[in-house]
Protein backbone atom coordinates (compact mmCIF):
# COMPACT_ATOMS: atom_id res chain seq x y z
CA UNK A 1 0.00 0.00 0.00
CA UNK A 2 0.69 3.59 -0.53
CA UNK A 3 1.44 5.88 2.87
CA UNK A 4 2.86 9.25 3.35
CA UNK A 5 5.65 9.86 5.34
CA UNK A 6 6.39 13.07 7.16
CA UNK A 7 10.15 13.79 8.37
CA UNK A 8 11.39 16.09 11.16
CA UNK A 9 14.53 17.25 12.07
CA UNK A 10 17.97 14.60 10.96
CA UNK A 11 14.99 12.18 9.31
CA UNK A 12 14.47 15.18 6.78
CA UNK A 13 18.14 15.93 6.05
CA UNK A 14 18.07 11.91 5.58
CA UNK A 15 15.43 11.55 3.12
CA UNK A 16 16.11 14.78 1.89
CA UNK A 17 11.98 16.07 2.01
CA UNK A 18 10.06 17.15 4.61
CA UNK A 19 7.23 14.60 2.85
CA UNK A 20 7.19 11.19 0.83
CA UNK A 21 5.05 8.51 -0.50
CA UNK A 22 6.14 5.45 0.16
CA UNK A 23 5.02 2.17 -0.82
CA UNK A 24 4.74 -0.42 1.85
CA UNK A 25 4.45 -4.18 1.11
CA UNK A 26 3.66 -5.44 4.93
CA UNK A 27 1.25 -3.88 7.02
CA UNK A 28 3.40 -2.72 10.83
CA UNK A 29 5.44 -0.04 12.36
CA UNK A 30 8.44 -2.93 11.99
CA UNK A 31 7.76 -3.60 8.27
CA UNK A 32 7.82 0.25 7.48
CA UNK A 33 11.16 -0.14 9.86
CA UNK A 34 12.52 -2.59 7.63
CA UNK A 35 11.52 -1.18 4.34
CA UNK A 36 12.42 2.65 5.37
CA UNK A 37 16.27 2.04 6.80
CA UNK A 38 16.62 -0.70 3.33
CA UNK A 39 15.67 2.02 1.32
CA UNK A 40 17.31 4.79 3.40
CA UNK A 41 20.75 3.38 4.91
CA UNK A 42 21.45 6.30 7.08
CA UNK A 43 18.85 5.92 9.61
CA UNK A 44 20.74 2.62 10.97
CA UNK A 45 23.08 5.39 12.41
CA UNK A 46 20.73 7.06 14.53
CA UNK A 47 20.38 6.46 18.64
CA UNK A 48 16.82 5.53 17.92
CA UNK A 49 13.92 6.37 15.40
CA UNK A 50 10.38 6.40 16.57
CA UNK A 51 6.76 6.45 14.01
CA UNK A 52 3.82 7.86 15.08
CA UNK A 53 0.22 8.69 13.48
CA UNK A 54 -2.45 10.72 14.80
CA UNK A 55 -0.21 12.46 17.07
CA UNK A 56 0.51 9.02 19.28
CA UNK A 57 3.73 7.00 19.37
CA UNK A 58 3.11 3.74 17.79
CA UNK A 59 4.78 0.51 18.78
CA UNK A 60 6.96 -1.88 16.39
CA UNK A 61 3.54 -4.75 16.21
CA UNK A 62 0.86 -1.98 15.41
CA UNK A 63 -0.86 -1.89 12.34
CA UNK A 64 -0.63 1.38 9.62
CA UNK A 65 -3.48 1.90 7.49
CA UNK A 66 -3.28 3.06 3.68
CA UNK A 67 -4.57 6.37 5.02
CA UNK A 68 -2.16 7.11 7.64
CA UNK A 69 0.22 10.00 7.43
CA UNK A 70 3.32 8.47 9.21
CA UNK A 71 5.24 10.95 11.20
CA UNK A 72 9.11 10.05 10.93
CA UNK A 73 10.72 10.73 14.28
CA UNK A 74 14.18 10.77 15.26
CA UNK A 75 15.47 11.34 18.37
CA UNK A 76 13.91 14.10 20.74
CA UNK A 77 16.18 16.95 21.72
CA UNK A 78 13.87 19.63 23.20
CA UNK A 79 14.12 21.31 26.11
CA UNK B 1 -5.06 24.40 34.83
CA UNK B 2 -2.73 23.43 32.62
CA UNK B 3 -1.20 25.89 29.89
CA UNK B 4 0.91 24.81 27.27
CA UNK B 5 2.32 26.57 24.82
CA UNK B 6 5.05 26.49 21.41
CA UNK B 7 5.87 30.27 20.45
CA UNK B 8 8.07 31.70 18.47
CA UNK B 9 8.84 34.76 20.62
CA UNK B 10 10.47 34.83 23.86
CA UNK B 11 9.46 33.17 26.73
CA UNK B 12 7.67 34.82 29.76
CA UNK B 13 9.04 33.26 33.34
CA UNK B 14 6.74 35.54 35.30
CA UNK B 15 3.82 35.12 32.98
CA UNK B 16 4.35 31.05 33.95
CA UNK B 17 4.90 31.84 37.71
CA UNK B 18 1.66 33.88 38.04
CA UNK B 19 -0.23 31.18 35.84
CA UNK B 20 0.41 28.57 38.52
CA UNK B 21 0.10 31.24 41.48
CA UNK B 22 -3.21 29.90 44.50
CA UNK B 23 -4.42 30.40 47.42
CA UNK B 24 -3.40 26.68 48.67
CA UNK B 25 -0.15 26.43 47.23
CA UNK B 26 2.71 25.82 49.14
CA UNK B 27 5.66 25.96 46.78
CA UNK B 28 6.11 26.92 43.36
CA UNK B 29 8.78 25.69 41.18
CA UNK B 30 9.62 27.14 37.93
CA UNK B 31 12.28 25.42 35.55
CA UNK B 32 13.91 27.56 32.89
CA UNK B 33 16.17 26.18 30.34
CA UNK B 34 18.66 28.18 28.54
CA UNK B 35 21.21 27.98 25.52
CA UNK B 36 24.34 27.22 26.12
CA UNK B 37 27.55 28.31 25.07
CA UNK B 38 29.14 25.54 24.37
CA UNK B 39 28.65 21.55 23.78
CA UNK B 40 31.23 19.37 25.26
CA UNK B 41 33.64 22.69 25.27
CA UNK B 42 32.39 23.50 21.66
CA UNK B 43 31.48 27.00 20.95
CA UNK B 44 27.82 27.36 20.05
CA UNK B 45 26.80 30.01 18.02
CA UNK B 46 23.08 29.78 17.64
CA UNK B 47 19.92 27.38 18.28
CA UNK B 48 17.09 26.09 15.94
CA UNK B 49 14.03 24.59 17.31
CA UNK B 50 11.85 22.93 15.40
CA UNK B 51 8.90 20.96 16.42
CA UNK B 52 6.20 18.54 15.05
CA UNK B 53 3.67 21.31 16.89
CA UNK B 54 0.37 19.25 17.00
CA UNK B 55 1.84 16.22 18.85
CA UNK B 56 4.59 18.13 20.86
CA UNK B 57 1.32 20.03 22.45
CA UNK B 58 -0.36 16.36 23.14
CA UNK B 59 2.79 14.67 25.20
CA UNK B 60 3.06 18.16 27.10
CA UNK B 61 -0.35 18.11 27.96
CA UNK B 62 0.38 14.34 28.91
CA UNK B 63 3.36 15.31 31.26
CA UNK B 64 0.99 17.98 32.98
CA UNK B 65 -2.04 15.56 33.38
CA UNK B 66 0.72 13.05 34.86
CA UNK B 67 2.43 15.41 37.39
CA UNK B 68 -1.30 16.35 38.37
CA UNK B 69 -2.15 12.83 39.05
CA UNK B 70 0.76 11.70 40.70
CA UNK B 71 1.91 14.80 43.10
CA UNK B 72 -1.10 17.01 43.61
CA UNK B 73 -0.09 19.92 41.38
CA UNK B 74 -2.16 22.31 41.28
CA UNK B 75 -1.45 23.81 38.23
CA UNK B 76 1.23 23.44 35.57
CA UNK B 77 2.39 25.83 32.55
CA UNK B 78 5.06 24.39 29.97
CA UNK B 79 6.01 26.76 27.54
CA UNK B 80 8.53 25.80 24.79
CA UNK B 81 10.23 28.55 22.04
CA UNK B 82 10.43 27.13 18.21
CA UNK B 83 12.77 29.10 15.96
CA UNK B 84 16.28 30.86 16.37
CA UNK B 85 17.58 30.96 19.47
CA UNK B 86 20.82 33.00 21.06
CA UNK B 87 23.02 31.92 23.69
CA UNK B 88 21.14 32.37 27.37
CA UNK B 89 17.23 33.24 25.41
CA UNK B 90 15.10 30.88 27.44
CA UNK B 91 14.22 27.61 25.16
CA UNK B 92 11.92 25.89 27.57
CA UNK B 93 10.28 27.05 30.79
CA UNK B 94 7.90 24.48 33.31
CA UNK B 95 6.22 26.12 36.05
CA UNK B 96 4.60 23.46 38.78
CA UNK B 97 2.71 24.81 41.93
CA UNK B 98 1.62 22.06 44.60
CA UNK B 99 0.21 21.87 48.00
CA UNK B 100 3.34 21.00 49.56
CA UNK B 101 7.08 22.14 48.38
CA UNK B 102 8.73 18.99 47.96
CA UNK B 103 6.37 17.77 45.36
CA UNK B 104 6.86 20.51 43.21
CA UNK B 105 10.65 20.00 42.76
CA UNK B 106 10.11 16.63 42.36
CA UNK B 107 7.00 17.35 40.15
CA UNK B 108 9.28 19.83 37.59
CA UNK B 109 12.07 17.67 37.51
CA UNK B 110 9.94 15.02 36.31
CA UNK B 111 8.24 17.37 33.67
CA UNK B 112 11.70 18.23 32.16
CA UNK B 113 13.25 14.56 32.45
CA UNK B 114 10.41 13.99 30.09
CA UNK B 115 9.90 16.23 27.84
CA UNK B 116 13.15 15.45 26.73
CA UNK B 117 12.40 11.87 26.42
CA UNK B 118 9.30 11.83 24.79
CA UNK B 119 8.07 15.22 23.46
CA UNK B 120 8.49 15.93 19.53
CA UNK B 121 11.17 18.75 19.04
CA UNK B 122 14.31 18.64 17.92
CA UNK B 123 17.47 21.00 18.90
CA UNK B 124 20.24 22.15 15.88
CA UNK B 125 23.06 23.67 16.86
CA UNK B 126 25.57 25.79 14.91
CA UNK B 127 28.97 25.61 15.71
CA UNK B 128 31.93 27.88 13.73
CA UNK B 129 32.06 25.20 11.40
CA UNK B 130 28.95 23.33 10.61
CA UNK B 131 25.59 22.08 12.54
CA UNK B 132 24.14 19.07 14.44
CA UNK B 133 21.33 17.64 15.43
CA UNK B 134 21.54 16.87 19.12
CA UNK B 135 21.20 13.78 20.27
CA UNK B 136 20.65 12.31 16.98
CA UNK B 137 23.91 10.32 16.59
CA UNK B 138 26.05 8.29 18.82
CA UNK C 1 27.87 36.13 42.00
CA UNK C 2 25.09 36.31 44.67
CA UNK C 3 22.08 38.25 45.36
CA UNK C 4 20.69 38.39 48.74
CA UNK C 5 18.13 40.92 49.97
CA UNK C 6 15.26 41.61 52.56
CA UNK C 7 12.84 43.57 50.99
CA UNK C 8 9.61 45.36 52.26
CA UNK C 9 7.70 45.48 48.68
CA UNK C 10 6.88 43.10 46.20
CA UNK C 11 9.18 40.63 45.36
CA UNK C 12 10.49 40.46 41.44
CA UNK C 13 10.56 36.39 40.25
CA UNK C 14 11.63 37.92 37.04
CA UNK C 15 14.31 40.01 38.23
CA UNK C 16 15.84 36.61 40.00
CA UNK C 17 15.65 34.10 36.87
CA UNK C 18 17.50 37.29 35.32
CA UNK C 19 20.12 37.56 37.65
CA UNK C 20 21.05 33.92 37.71
CA UNK C 21 21.05 33.34 33.86
CA UNK C 22 24.52 32.98 32.56
CA UNK C 23 25.80 31.42 29.26
CA UNK C 24 27.19 28.97 31.02
CA UNK C 25 24.08 27.23 32.58
CA UNK C 26 22.54 24.29 32.10
CA UNK C 27 19.37 24.71 34.13
CA UNK C 28 18.18 27.60 36.13
CA UNK C 29 15.42 25.92 39.07
CA UNK C 30 13.50 29.01 40.65
CA UNK C 31 11.65 28.26 44.09
CA UNK C 32 8.60 30.34 44.85
CA UNK C 33 6.90 30.62 47.97
CA UNK C 34 3.64 32.05 48.24
CA UNK C 35 1.11 33.05 51.10
CA UNK C 36 -1.03 30.22 51.60
CA UNK C 37 -4.91 30.33 52.56
CA UNK C 38 -4.96 28.48 55.39
CA UNK C 39 -3.03 26.57 57.97
CA UNK C 40 -4.59 22.86 58.61
CA UNK C 41 -7.53 23.60 57.58
CA UNK C 42 -8.35 27.33 59.38
CA UNK C 43 -8.54 30.35 56.79
CA UNK C 44 -5.80 33.04 57.48
CA UNK C 45 -6.14 36.40 56.46
CA UNK C 46 -2.78 37.92 56.25
CA UNK C 47 0.75 37.35 57.13
CA UNK C 48 3.49 38.96 59.13
CA UNK C 49 6.92 38.72 58.15
CA UNK C 50 9.93 39.87 61.16
CA UNK C 51 13.64 38.99 60.06
CA UNK C 52 16.67 40.27 62.74
CA UNK C 53 18.10 41.64 59.22
CA UNK C 54 21.64 41.76 59.49
CA UNK C 55 21.81 38.37 60.79
CA UNK C 56 19.46 36.56 58.56
CA UNK C 57 21.38 38.71 55.52
CA UNK C 58 24.35 36.77 56.24
CA UNK C 59 22.95 33.45 57.33
CA UNK C 60 21.29 33.76 53.71
CA UNK C 61 24.55 34.60 52.30
CA UNK C 62 25.90 31.46 53.83
CA UNK C 63 23.35 29.05 51.99
CA UNK C 64 23.86 31.15 48.50
CA UNK C 65 27.97 30.17 49.54
CA UNK C 66 26.99 26.70 50.90
CA UNK C 67 25.53 25.89 47.41
CA UNK C 68 28.19 27.46 45.20
CA UNK C 69 30.76 25.07 46.70
CA UNK C 70 28.54 21.85 47.31
CA UNK C 71 26.54 22.07 43.82
CA UNK C 72 28.86 24.26 41.28
CA UNK C 73 26.05 26.99 41.02
CA UNK C 74 26.76 29.52 38.90
CA UNK C 75 24.54 32.57 40.02
CA UNK C 76 22.47 32.28 42.77
CA UNK C 77 19.40 34.95 44.24
CA UNK C 78 17.74 35.01 47.22
CA UNK C 79 15.17 37.52 48.34
CA UNK C 80 12.94 37.55 51.61
CA UNK C 81 9.75 39.58 52.03
CA UNK C 82 9.37 41.59 55.32
CA UNK C 83 5.98 43.41 56.59
CA UNK C 84 2.36 42.49 55.96
CA UNK C 85 1.60 40.04 53.03
CA UNK C 86 -1.81 39.13 51.70
CA UNK C 87 -2.73 35.75 50.56
CA UNK C 88 -0.82 34.52 47.33
CA UNK C 89 1.80 37.38 47.56
CA UNK C 90 5.53 36.21 47.40
CA UNK C 91 7.33 35.47 50.86
CA UNK C 92 10.85 34.00 49.62
CA UNK C 93 12.17 33.56 46.36
CA UNK C 94 15.26 31.74 45.37
CA UNK C 95 16.82 31.24 42.21
CA UNK C 96 19.83 28.88 41.22
CA UNK C 97 21.49 28.29 38.29
CA UNK C 98 23.96 25.02 37.83
CA UNK C 99 25.69 23.94 34.61
CA UNK C 100 23.89 20.76 34.80
CA UNK C 101 19.72 21.08 35.56
CA UNK C 102 20.15 17.80 38.35
CA UNK C 103 22.25 19.97 40.70
CA UNK C 104 20.02 23.30 40.42
CA UNK C 105 16.99 21.29 41.38
CA UNK C 106 18.79 19.66 44.52
CA UNK C 107 20.63 22.95 45.23
CA UNK C 108 17.54 25.18 45.07
CA UNK C 109 15.65 22.82 47.62
CA UNK C 110 18.67 22.43 49.96
CA UNK C 111 18.25 26.61 49.77
CA UNK C 112 15.05 26.77 51.03
CA UNK C 113 15.03 23.65 53.06
CA UNK C 114 18.11 25.60 54.92
CA UNK C 115 16.83 28.70 54.71
CA UNK C 116 13.41 27.80 56.67
CA UNK C 117 16.41 26.18 59.65
CA UNK C 118 18.61 28.89 59.97
CA UNK C 119 17.78 32.34 59.09
CA UNK C 120 16.09 34.38 61.80
CA UNK C 121 12.94 35.54 60.57
CA UNK C 122 9.27 35.13 62.23
CA UNK C 123 5.74 34.90 60.30
CA UNK C 124 2.86 35.56 62.25
CA UNK C 125 -0.37 33.61 60.97
CA UNK C 126 -3.70 36.27 61.50
CA UNK C 127 -6.86 34.26 62.09
CA UNK C 128 -10.31 35.38 62.39
CA UNK C 129 -9.94 35.27 65.39
CA UNK C 130 -6.26 35.92 66.52
CA UNK C 131 -2.87 35.39 65.47
CA UNK C 132 -0.12 32.85 65.92
CA UNK C 133 3.88 33.05 65.85
CA UNK C 134 4.00 30.22 63.59
CA UNK C 135 5.97 26.94 64.71
CA UNK C 136 6.76 28.90 68.03
CA UNK C 137 5.00 26.27 70.19
CA UNK C 138 4.38 22.26 69.73
CA UNK D 1 27.61 41.02 85.11
CA UNK D 2 25.36 43.52 83.01
CA UNK D 3 24.34 42.19 79.33
CA UNK D 4 21.69 43.61 76.93
CA UNK D 5 19.23 41.12 75.40
CA UNK D 6 17.39 41.91 72.29
CA UNK D 7 14.07 39.79 71.57
CA UNK D 8 12.30 38.65 68.35
CA UNK D 9 9.21 37.43 67.63
CA UNK D 10 7.60 35.35 69.75
CA UNK D 11 10.54 35.85 72.57
CA UNK D 12 9.35 39.94 72.51
CA UNK D 13 6.00 38.89 73.46
CA UNK D 14 7.08 36.93 76.01
CA UNK D 15 9.62 39.31 77.87
CA UNK D 16 7.19 41.59 76.73
CA UNK D 17 9.45 44.26 75.15
CA UNK D 18 12.03 44.52 72.06
CA UNK D 19 15.35 44.56 74.42
CA UNK D 20 16.07 44.57 77.98
CA UNK D 21 19.12 45.14 80.70
CA UNK D 22 19.80 41.30 82.15
CA UNK D 23 21.77 40.54 85.08
CA UNK D 24 23.71 37.18 84.07
CA UNK D 25 25.49 35.60 87.25
CA UNK D 26 27.09 33.23 85.20
CA UNK D 27 29.22 33.19 81.74
CA UNK D 28 28.01 30.93 79.12
CA UNK D 29 25.14 30.67 77.00
CA UNK D 30 23.69 28.05 79.11
CA UNK D 31 23.41 29.64 82.09
CA UNK D 32 21.99 32.75 80.12
CA UNK D 33 19.53 30.46 79.18
CA UNK D 34 18.90 28.84 82.85
CA UNK D 35 18.93 32.23 84.18
CA UNK D 36 16.51 33.61 81.52
CA UNK D 37 13.40 30.23 81.68
CA UNK D 38 13.63 30.68 85.41
CA UNK D 39 12.62 34.26 85.35
CA UNK D 40 10.34 33.84 82.31
CA UNK D 41 9.20 30.26 82.30
CA UNK D 42 6.58 30.79 78.99
CA UNK D 43 10.46 29.99 77.25
CA UNK D 44 9.76 26.38 78.23
CA UNK D 45 6.92 26.32 76.23
CA UNK D 46 8.90 26.97 72.63
CA UNK D 47 10.00 24.64 69.94
CA UNK D 48 13.62 25.93 70.54
CA UNK D 49 15.17 28.98 71.58
CA UNK D 50 18.71 29.77 70.09
CA UNK D 51 21.07 32.85 71.16
CA UNK D 52 23.00 34.71 68.98
CA UNK D 53 26.02 37.50 69.19
CA UNK D 54 27.32 39.43 66.37
CA UNK D 55 24.72 38.13 63.74
CA UNK D 56 26.03 34.53 65.06
CA UNK D 57 24.31 31.35 66.73
CA UNK D 58 26.24 30.63 69.92
CA UNK D 59 26.22 27.33 70.93
CA UNK D 60 25.60 26.15 74.99
CA UNK D 61 29.05 26.08 76.20
CA UNK D 62 30.62 29.23 74.65
CA UNK D 63 31.28 32.15 76.42
CA UNK D 64 28.97 35.72 76.89
CA UNK D 65 30.81 39.15 77.37
CA UNK D 66 29.93 41.80 79.28
CA UNK D 67 29.31 43.99 76.28
CA UNK D 68 27.52 41.69 74.34
CA UNK D 69 24.24 41.94 72.67
CA UNK D 70 22.57 38.73 72.61
CA UNK D 71 19.64 38.24 70.16
CA UNK D 72 16.42 35.78 71.20
CA UNK D 73 15.93 33.57 68.59
CA UNK D 74 12.59 31.66 69.07
CA UNK D 75 11.81 29.00 66.15
CA UNK D 76 12.34 30.69 62.63
CA UNK D 77 9.87 30.19 60.06
CA UNK D 78 10.82 32.51 57.33
CA UNK D 79 10.10 30.73 53.73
Amino acid sequence: MKIKLVAYGVARDIINQKTIDFELSGSTVSDLRQALFAQYPEFEKLNSMRFAVNDMYKEEDELIQAEDEVILIPPVSGG
Amino acid sequence: MIDIKILDQTLDTDYCRSFVTHPSAGGIVVFVGTVRDQTQGKPVQKLEFEAFESMAIKEMAKIAEAIQEKWDAIHVAIHHRVGTLDISDIAVIIAVSTPHRKAAFEACQYAIDTLKETVPIWKKEFFDDGEVWVAAHP
